[in-house]
Formats: structure tokens, sequence, C-alpha cells
């Protein structure tokens, strides 16, 4: 199940490993997680759920459903999608809630460690990456921090080639984008990257904001800055059908994960729910990887992604159901088939209609909405705003949140693409740093060619459906 | 039959406006905010008798034994589990008092008794008993869910006719003299007003804005907004810290397993003066102070997650104890529990509906003790501990 | 439902449904050299193909606007073909009864130079065999996208958008 | 055999348990999210609360727009109790 050739990827693996699942050993590559590693051995169901003990499986693969719990070396509750392997790890399956071990020793109070900067930015992404570089060309001193193992964000996993013009990296893939920002960033003396760092709270303490992490799931940190930029980006939709838990439904990102990040194949054969562009991308990527994908379903009466993207996958012999909707998984302990049917135009499944797809993966491509967790815990005022895909915090025109000192920027402030991420970072790394009057006149220049551009590339008729959004999610400052 | 208006749809409102109407009054309940949102589901779901003083220990004994009928009465499961409270000492001084205590309340029936630590480990699966000497436990102390008991009440008294109103703000009272006569609310942006015979007011932390629309001074009742917090960790398997594990000498920190999901929730005495009556912002330093105590009550719980912290109201009286009678003609409070409503909402609720129905109760409340011009002597109580 | 394109009900686009947003190319020029047809009927911002055109072929007034080549300034060089991000580009030659169609190839295997493949419509369809003429790996391509020339019948040149290579 | 269409699965809500409590005129989100306990198991809502406010903004006839999200608590991911007491130093 492990891919060994791909079109546009090369996979380095680590040191291989060994670790146990209920005792039998199981081959690993160190910087992989726990469940990548049992995916790539087969293994399908992780835990039994709390209440009716339903089998369930990988899902979402950045740390944030809890359908992998895992019990690890004897500690329950343990997110395996996000823990990478160790020789010698032993792993069970968890079921139902857990126990905690009988005896422990308790831990010593340790100080956190306190690290210190003008502009803490959370999120490693295209925002978070721009904002960075600019925030620090502007002249303030950056952390930057990063959840995952790499900087990037999503874009470590897209292998298609990014629109817009070429100074937004047009045409470049976006693994290539990542790595370009990335060394940009390196080469900052002024920013600091802290990765495998979830930020998990933020606290106002006087004129400092305190974000607090966690790195590694072990060593706590204080970041101590004067502004904070949130560039948290989205996270998945779920949509509710008959057995939507059984193992071998993943969000889309999940699968991009398991094949781009890791070089794990999915599963042998794929139905799609959602042809907007990230199951349409999804799609292509599934055929570069070599996995067979049977349909694509979507419930909308058109293609809601990019027509360009459709048309890749429809040549390659992927059909397109439009008005079209999963009706339920079957399966014993994972996903066996996938039952479809039409609707009409009021949404109801026409009786008669339902397909039946022999898929052993079910990828659900549904939308995504802003990761807003953190600054709706901050304080900032939230608001729901359809034409953003859900609830963003509201800002101004400098991506300024109600709370002051505190930005937000790239998909956290509204499902968009890449390109808008990029420059919404740019708008609010340079914001940051002239709030703290860091940055000189000149950068307001800077900023302005920015929101020229976003403008520019939001006029096509994509972008003003995310113009009006905008309109309902601003606060203009006096 | 008598038009009654409640003021504050948490434990204690919807608690009494429910015991009004198995008396056949006509009950009016209005909650600003959504029912519950105040102090109720933000308590840290504990029910004990054991107190230090009599007039405590009598009025939770009786409401304990409410609560042990009370998922029966209400036809609603409530997750009540008497699953004991067990605190624990650090001295010798320490296990004295706890003998003194546990024989006062002997005295009232309740159970208590002084355990060691071996009982007290079986018990408490998880406990660390090696910085303990003694354990003073009860096990008929207990803990429910504050939703579903409010919930269960609420279901029941709008059966019986109870027009229970959330999202309606009181606004002000119209009055003849010293009686109050008419509600004036506010809801959805419409403003409204209903004649009434008497009023309770149940509103806790915000008692006192309540009794200064009836034209007394708001210091009548001092009451203070301190902010409890409560950590919890993710749903766990039950039967690793049932009871409530406390430590006073420790902060008064404490753990007790969430007798519903299972969750451990964590609490102890780091307070903080609220800035408003909105503001339930949660501290730093209280996330990390109260897990230093957990993880020495219970040193296993280091591998346990913490999912949310969140922090409500111990509506403060300068005694810990609640003012609860009338305050004037027609006009009464029950508030200022000091972390104690939720327990003490069967028996309270039960007294305040006999005291304005027919101005006397069966209920074992000392409305002496309780008394709301107490303060105004300058009679406090010795103050009640107050955990739960 | 009628005022959605089919392109979009569909996910594919037929030469007669392009025709009404972008003008195709004259036989003359067809087979005059080979030349640039984007298939690209949706506004969406995205300007790489005119940046890179060497001729300024492409005109695009906002990166928001479709892409229109003026056929006689196209040169044939394949670039914009190599750079799309959308993979929307091909190019057209016909040579008697034979045409050569220039198309993105981002799978594996690659063709080698010489191999016969199977040929793809716009569904998928396998319509008939054909032999890869060019093969421009991606190392090669000025895109980041290998490109493959394919020699397919004439009548199919406006058909045949994907090859399978089978092995 | 109908499937279960799971809403919450950290404690394995239903969209028809979810329907049913609205039914019975709980409507107010915060009431939902503690009577059904969704939103507070281990993953703090993410995939359920959204559900749950599509749901109910449909069978209220509300707009979303007028529906309060629940408030995010601290942390926003769950972290292991030793490693806020102190890093775990396993």
């Amino acid at each position: 199940m492990r891919l060994t050739e791909h079109p546009l990827l090369r996979f380095e693996r680590g040191r291989e490993v060994t670790i146990y699942f209920e005792g039998k050993p199981i081959k690993a590559y160190e910087g992989e997680t726990i469940a990548t590693a049992l995916h790539a051995s087969g293994i399908r169901v992780l835990n039994y759920s709390a209440n009716e003990k339903r089998p369930r499986g990988l899902f979402c693969a950045i740390g944030k459903c809890s359908s992998c719990l895992m019990i690890v070396n004897g500690i329950p509750n343990v997110r395996t999608c996000i823990t990478l392997v160790e020789d010698g790890m032993r792993i069970e399956p968890q079921h139902g809630k857990a126990r905690l071990p009988g005896e422990a020793k308790p831990p010593e109070f340790k100080e956190a460690k306190v690290v210190r900067a003008d502009v803490v930015i959370v999120g490693g992404g295209p925002a978070g990456l721009m904002a960075a570089i600019h925030a620090a060309d502007a002249g303030a001193s950056v952390v930057l921090l990063d959840e995952n193992p790499m900087l990037g964000g999503q874009l470590v996993k897209q292998t298609h080639k990014f629109f817009g013009k070429r100074e937004q990296f047009a045409g470049v893939r976006g693994v290539e984008i990542a790595k370009i920002l990335e060394d940009e960033v390196r080469k900052r003396e002024n920013v600091k990257v802290f990765l495998e760092t979830s930020a998990v709270g933020i606290f106002q303490e006087g004129e400092e904001k305190l974000v607090l992490a966690v790195r590694n799931n072990r060593e706590l940190i204080e970041f101590r800055g004067r502004a904070v930029i949130v560039a948290t980006g989205a996270m998945e939709k779920m949509i509710p059908f008959e057995n939507n838990d059984l193992p071998g439904i993943y969000g889309a990102g999940a699968i991009q994960t398991l094949m781009n990040t890791y070089g794990v194949k999915p599963g042998d054969k794929v139905l799609i729910v959602g042809a907007g562009n990230v199951g349409l991308i999804l799609a292509y990527q599934l055929i570069q990887a070599g996995v067979e994908v049977k349909a694509i379903v979507e419930a909308m009466p058109k293609v809601g992604g990019y027509f360009v993207h459709a048309a890749k996958v429809r040549r390659l012999g992927v059909p397109i159901l439009t008005r079209h909707t999963i009706l339920r998984a079957e399966g014993k302990e994972k996903v066996e088939r996938a039952v479809v049917a039409q609707l009409d135009e009021n949404w109801n499944v026409v009786p008669g209609t339902e397909k039946v797809f022999e898929v052993d993966v079910i990828a659900l491509a549904v939308g995504l909405r802003p990761s807003i967790e953190l600054l709706h815990q901050a304080g900032c005022q939230i608001k729901y705003v359809r034409e953003l895909s859900g609830h963003v915090a509201v800002r101004d025109e400098w991506m300024e949140t109600t709370v002051r000192g505190i930005f937000v920027a790239g998909d956290s402030a509204g499902i968009e693409e890449a390109t808008t991420a990029m420059l919404e970072g740019k708008i609010a790394g340079i914001a940051a740093a002239l709030r703290l009057g860091i940055a000189d006149e000149s950068w307001l220049k800077e900023m302005e060619r920015a929101q020229k551009d976003l403008l520019e590339f939001r006029s096509g008729p994509f972008g003003r459906h995310v113009l009006d959004g905008i309109k309902k999610a601003l606060v203009v400052r006096e | 039959m008598s038009k009654i208006a409640i003021i504050g749809g948490g434990i204690i409102g919807v608690a009494t406006a429910y015991e009004l109407a198995k008396l056949g009054e006509e009950v009016i309940l209005f909650e600003k905010n959504y029912f519950g949102s105040g102090s109720t589901f933000r308590c840290a779901t504990g029910i004990r008798a054991q107190f230090t003083d009599e007039a405590n220990i009598r009025l939770m004994k009786y409401s304990v034994e409410r609560w042990e009928k009370l998922e029966e009465e209400l036809g609603f499961d409530i997750s009540f589990r008497q699953t004991g409270y067990l605190f624990l000492a650090t001295s010798e001084e320490e296990v004295e008092a706890f003998k003194a205590n546990i024989r006062l309340q002997n005295r009232f029936g309740v159970p208590a008794r002084l355990i060691g630590m071996d009982e007290a480990k079986e018990i408490v699966p998880i406990l660390n008993t090696e910085p303990f000497l003694a354990g003073a436990w009860n096990p008929e102390d207990g803990k429910a869910n504050p939703f579903k008991t409010l919930f269960a009440y609420l279901f029941r008294a709008r059966e019986l006719g109870v027009d229970a109103r959330e999202h309606t703000e009181v606004i002000g009272f119209e009055r003849e003299g010293d009686a109050i006569t008419a509600v004036r609310f506010r809801s959805n942006g419409k403003v409204g007003s209903v004649r009434v015979d008497a009023v309770l007011n149940a509103a806790n932390a915000w008692a006192p804005l309540i009794n200064e629309m009836a034209g007394l001074s708001r210091d009548l009742i001092p009451i203070t907004a301190y902010k409890h917090q409560l950590v919890k960790t993710e749903p766990l398997e039950p039967g690793q810290a049932e009871p409530l594990v406390c430590p006073p000498s420790w902060n008064d920190a404490y753990i007790i397993q969430d007798g519903e999901d299972g969750g451990i929730i964590c609490g102890a005495g780091i307070e903080h003066k609220a800035k408003g009556l909105d503001d339930y912002e949660p501290t730093y330093d209280f996330l990390r102070g109260v897990l230093e105590y957990a993880v020495r009550i219970a040193p296993p719980l280091r591998y346990a997650h913490v999912v949310r912290q969140w922090a409500g109201f111990y509506a403060k009286t300068p005694d810990s104890n609640p003012a609860i009678g009338r305050l004037l003609d027609n006009f009464y409070i029950a508030a200022g529990f000091s972390g104690h409503g939720f327990m003490m909402a069967p028996a309270v609720g039960e007294a305040m509906a006999g005291l304005i129905s027919k101005g006397r109760s069966k209920v074992p409340l000392d409305w002496e003790w309780y008394d709301p011009y107490r303060f105004e002597r300058g009679e406090l109580r010795s103050s009640a501990f107050q955990i739960g | 439902m009628s005022e959605i394109p089919s392109y979009l009900r569909n996910g594919y686009i037929t030469p007669e449904e392009l025709e009404k947003f972008i003008p195709l190319p004259s036989e003359e020029r067809l087979r005059k050299r080979p030349v640039a047809i984007p298939e690209c009927p949706q506004e969406i911002p995205c300007a790489p193909c005119r940046e890179i055109c060497p001729t300024g072929a492409i005109s695009m007034p906002t990166p928001n606007d479709l892409p229109i080549v003026d056929y006689d300034k196209c040169i044939g060089c394949s670039l914009c073909v190599q750079i799309c991000p959308g993979l929307a580009f091909f190019m057209v030659h016909y040579v008697g009864d034979r045409a050569r169609i220039t198309m993105p190839h981002e799978l594996l295997p690659v063709p080698k130079k010489g191999e016969e493949v199977v040929l793809l419509n716009h569904i998928g369809e396998p319509v008939g065999r054909g032999k890869v003429l060019t093969v421009v790996p991606r190392e090669k391509s000025k895109g980041d996208t290998p490109i493959i020339i394919v020699e397919v019948p004439v009548e199919l040149a406006w058909d045949v958008r994907a090859v399978r290579v089978e092995r | 055999m109908a499937g279960k269409k799971i809403v919450c699965r950290c404690n394995d809500v239903t969209v028809e348990e979810v329907e049913a409590l609205i039914d019975s005129g709980v409507t107010d989100i915060e009431e939902l999210k503690r009577l059904l306990r969704i939103g507070m198991g281990p993953c703090q809502g993410r995939t359920c609360i959204p559900m749950v406010l599509g749901i109910l903004a449909r069978k209220t006839g509300r707009r979303q727009e007028e529906i309060p999200l629940p408030r995010a608590r601290v942390p926003i991911r769950p972290v292991r109790v030793e490693v806020l007491v102190g890093g775990g130093d396993e």
C-alpha cells in the first residue's frame, strides 16, 4: 500500500522501525504517524466508539476529529493521526472510554518556557508564511508556530499548479510554493519557527498577548508578543448520511495527507462526494497515485469547482454525477460499498435511482470551513458569513479583528485560495508591524499594493461572491 | 391562586417554580439568557451534606433525601449518583477537625465517618494515598447533571402550567407602596408587563440588580461575583474518581468524575473577583494551578487530556451563606448561594414555595440562619465551606 | 436549470460549446503549423499563459478574462501547454489525414517516443490508438508539466484529449 | 437495515436524536449542546457543532446568522494534563 513511484512526488522515508499492533510487529518509518503506518499495513479500525462501540478509523488526519484515538504504550486517548511512530511502540485499539493507568508518579511542576517576539503568528501555511516574511521585513521580530512537522500548511499536499499571476506563484505547484516560502522564512534571522507546536489558547495579560502552546505534545511554551496573527486555515465539513462514521470514510484532506505527504495509498477504489475544487483536485491526485476513482457525486446541479479541474478528471474517465447524493455507506467494519441516488430540484431523493459503487474508500470533499477556534476563544467578534463558508472573525481592511492586536489571514478569515491567503498574510504581516509602530510609512504603500492585487484576483465571477462575504465581515475603523 | 414571578432561570428559580406550581400557584419565570446560563451549568455537579454547621447540615440532609427521589418524581434521567464526598486530611489537627465535624454531622443523621487511606484507595483507584492521613467520607453525598436536573424541573413545571420564558429580561417593577404589582420585561426588543402578586429574586449573582429595581439598596445583600473556574478532561471510563475528592488544606482543590460522561472535573480555591457580570474569562494561572493540585491528588490524571476550562460565578455573601427569605411585603429572595445553589435547590425550592404560598414550610430550613437582613445587622454566620 | 451551461453540468466541453466562448482557428490555420487551443471557458483569475507567451498572442485584459489566442501570432511553441495550471491548453496541428495533438501528461507511466497509446476523448472513452511523436519530460518542460505530442486520425483531432499508456 | 447518521462521533449522537429534541421544543443551541453532550467530547465540537447548527436552522426556519456559535474554550485542542503541569518528560 506504500507508493514507490509517483509522477510528481518523491517520498523520502526515514529509518525503518518496528511498532506493535496488538502485539504483532508492523513495519513503519520514522517521520510517519502511527495511523499512517497502521494504514499502510491494512489496519482500518483504530478504536470502538465511546457509547455504541462503533468501529472508527482515521478520518481527518490532522488531529481534530477524535476518530483515531488509541492506546499507545499504555496511555489512552492518543491521537494516532498526529503522533509519530517510535521504535518499539505498543499500540492497541481503544474500546470505548479510556481507563487511566492505575499508578503514576505525579509530574513535577515546572515553569513553562517563555518565547518573546513582537509578532506571534499561528499557522505556517501560505498566509502565515507570507505574514512572517513581511512582518519581519517591516522590522518586527516574529515567531511562527505550526502544528505540523513541516511548514507550508496544505500547500505541501497540493501537487497541482496554482492560478493567478506569475508574481503570485501562478503555474507553480503548491508543494514547490511551500518550499520557496519556507526558504524565504528561514533566510530571515528575525523569524523563529516552531514546528509541531499547537497554539491552545490566547490570554490577554495587560498589553501583552500570551499564546499558550504545546510543542511535540510534551512541552508547554508561552509565546508572548504584542500582536498575534491567526492563520490557522480551515477544517473540512462533514455531512450526515447512514454510517458516515465507518472506517474507510475520510475527509479529502486526510487522503491527501496519507497519499501525498506519507506516500500511502488510501485504498483501491474510491467514491468522492463533492465536485468542488477539493473533490476534483483529489480525484486527479488519486489517479496520479494509481488509485481508481469510481465517480464523483455532487448534490448541486453543476460542478462547483473550476471547470478545468473537472475536465482533467473527466478525460481520464471519471464520471461526475451532478444532482446526486450519498445515501449510505455499507460494510461490516469498514467501507465495502457506497449507495448514491439522484436528487430532484427540491433536494429530495428520486426513488428508484439508487446506484451502488463497490469501493473501499469514500472521500468527503463537501467543503471547508474556517478554523476560528483560537479567534473565538480569544474573544474576537465572530459572525456567520455564508459566502466565506462559515463563521469568521469580524475584521477591518488591515485584517485586524475586533480584539486590538489580533489579526487574521487566509482560510481562517474565510475560505478562498492559497493565492488570496498569501496576499492576506502579506497585509496582516505588514499591518501588525505598522500597528506596533515598528514599520515605517513606506510599508503602507506595500500593503495597499497587496490590497489592490487581492481586489483584482477577486474581481472575477468566483471572487465576487467572496467580496460580498467580506463586506459582511468588515468593520470600518474610524 | 396568586400569580408569582420568579426572576432567574437557574436551578433555584426553576425548582421553586415547579414547587409553587405543585402547590397550585400560577407562576411566570423570567430568564434573561437561556435556562441555566448563569451559574447552574457552570457548576461542578457536587451534592453533599458534609457541612460544618447545623443549619447547612440539616438543610442538605433534607435536600439529599429529595435528590434521592427526584429522578422518579420528575420522571427524567438526571444522572444523580451517590458516589460520596471524600475530604482528605494532611495533618493531625485536620484529622481532629474532621472528627469533630463528623460527630456534628452524625447527630443530624448524616452517615459520615473517618476512613483510612486503604479504604480511600478502594473508593478512588487513582488516588495518591501518600500525602494524606485520613479521609472524611460520606457515601450518601453525590452528584447530578446540572443541566438535566434543571430541564427535568422545567419540563415538569411547564406541564403544571408554569410560564417559563428564556431570553426575557426583567427591566423593572411597578409598585404600590412596598408591594410590587407588576413586572416589566423585555424580550426580542419588545417590552411587556405582567401583573403579579409576589416576586422571587432568584438571580444569584445578579440579585443585587433586581433588589435595586425593587427600591432596595444593592448593598443590602452584598453579593460579590467571584469567578470559580473548572478544568475538565475528556470523557473517561467511570469508576476512576467517582466521589468528590478534596484535601481542604490544598487550597480547597478537588477532583470529581462527571457522573454522565466520565470526564474528570478539577476545581480549586484559586479565585478572582469578576470584572463584571459578564466576565466569564478563564485565567491562565488557574489552568496550571488547579492541575498542579489535581495530579498530586490523583497522579494517573497526568495522562488524561484537558478539553476545556470555564468559569462560573460563586455569588458570594460575606459569610458564604445564602440569603433566603422575605425582603419586602411580597418580594422574596433566594440568592447568594456562594457555590451551593445546585445542591441546595431541591430543599430551597420547596421551602421558598411554601413560604411564598403559605407563609411556612416543613423543610428544615433555618430561616433565621439565612435571614437576608443579617448583613445589615452585621450578624455573619460561620463561613460555610465552599466546595462543589 | 437551463441557465447552467452544459460544460458545468457535465464537466467537459465540446468544441461546439467552446466556440461560443473562444473562436477556434480555421482549417487553413490548423494545417499551417501547430496552434494553441485553450479549453478554458470560465472566467477564473489566472494569467500564466498570457505571461509566458513569447509573441504576445494571448490577449487577456485582466486575469479574470478568458484567454483569446490570436492564431496568426501563435507560433505553436507549446509553452502555454506546459505552463497552464489548469492543464487546459492543447495544440492541434493537421498534417494530411492525421492530426498532432500536444497535451499535458502528468501520469505514470510516461510514454516513450514512438510508443503506441490508447487515445481517450473528453470523457475518458477509448476512441482509438495513436503514436506518441514527442515527449517533453517534466525536467525539460518550462511549466513543470510533462507534455506529449500524439498523432491521431484527423477526424479525432477535437476528441482526443488524453492517452492511456498500456504496459 | 438503516444505518445511523452520526452527527457527533465522540458521543455517538445521531441526526434523529438532534431532530427529536428540537421537535420537543429545545431550540437553543446551548441547551441542545448540553442535553445531547455534543461538542463536549475530545473533538470539542469541531465535527458536530456545524452540523447541528445546520439542522437547527433547517428545522426552525432560522438563518444560521441568527444562531450564536457556542463559545470556544481553552484549550482549543486537548492537552495532556502533565504538559500543562510541567511538561511530559516521558
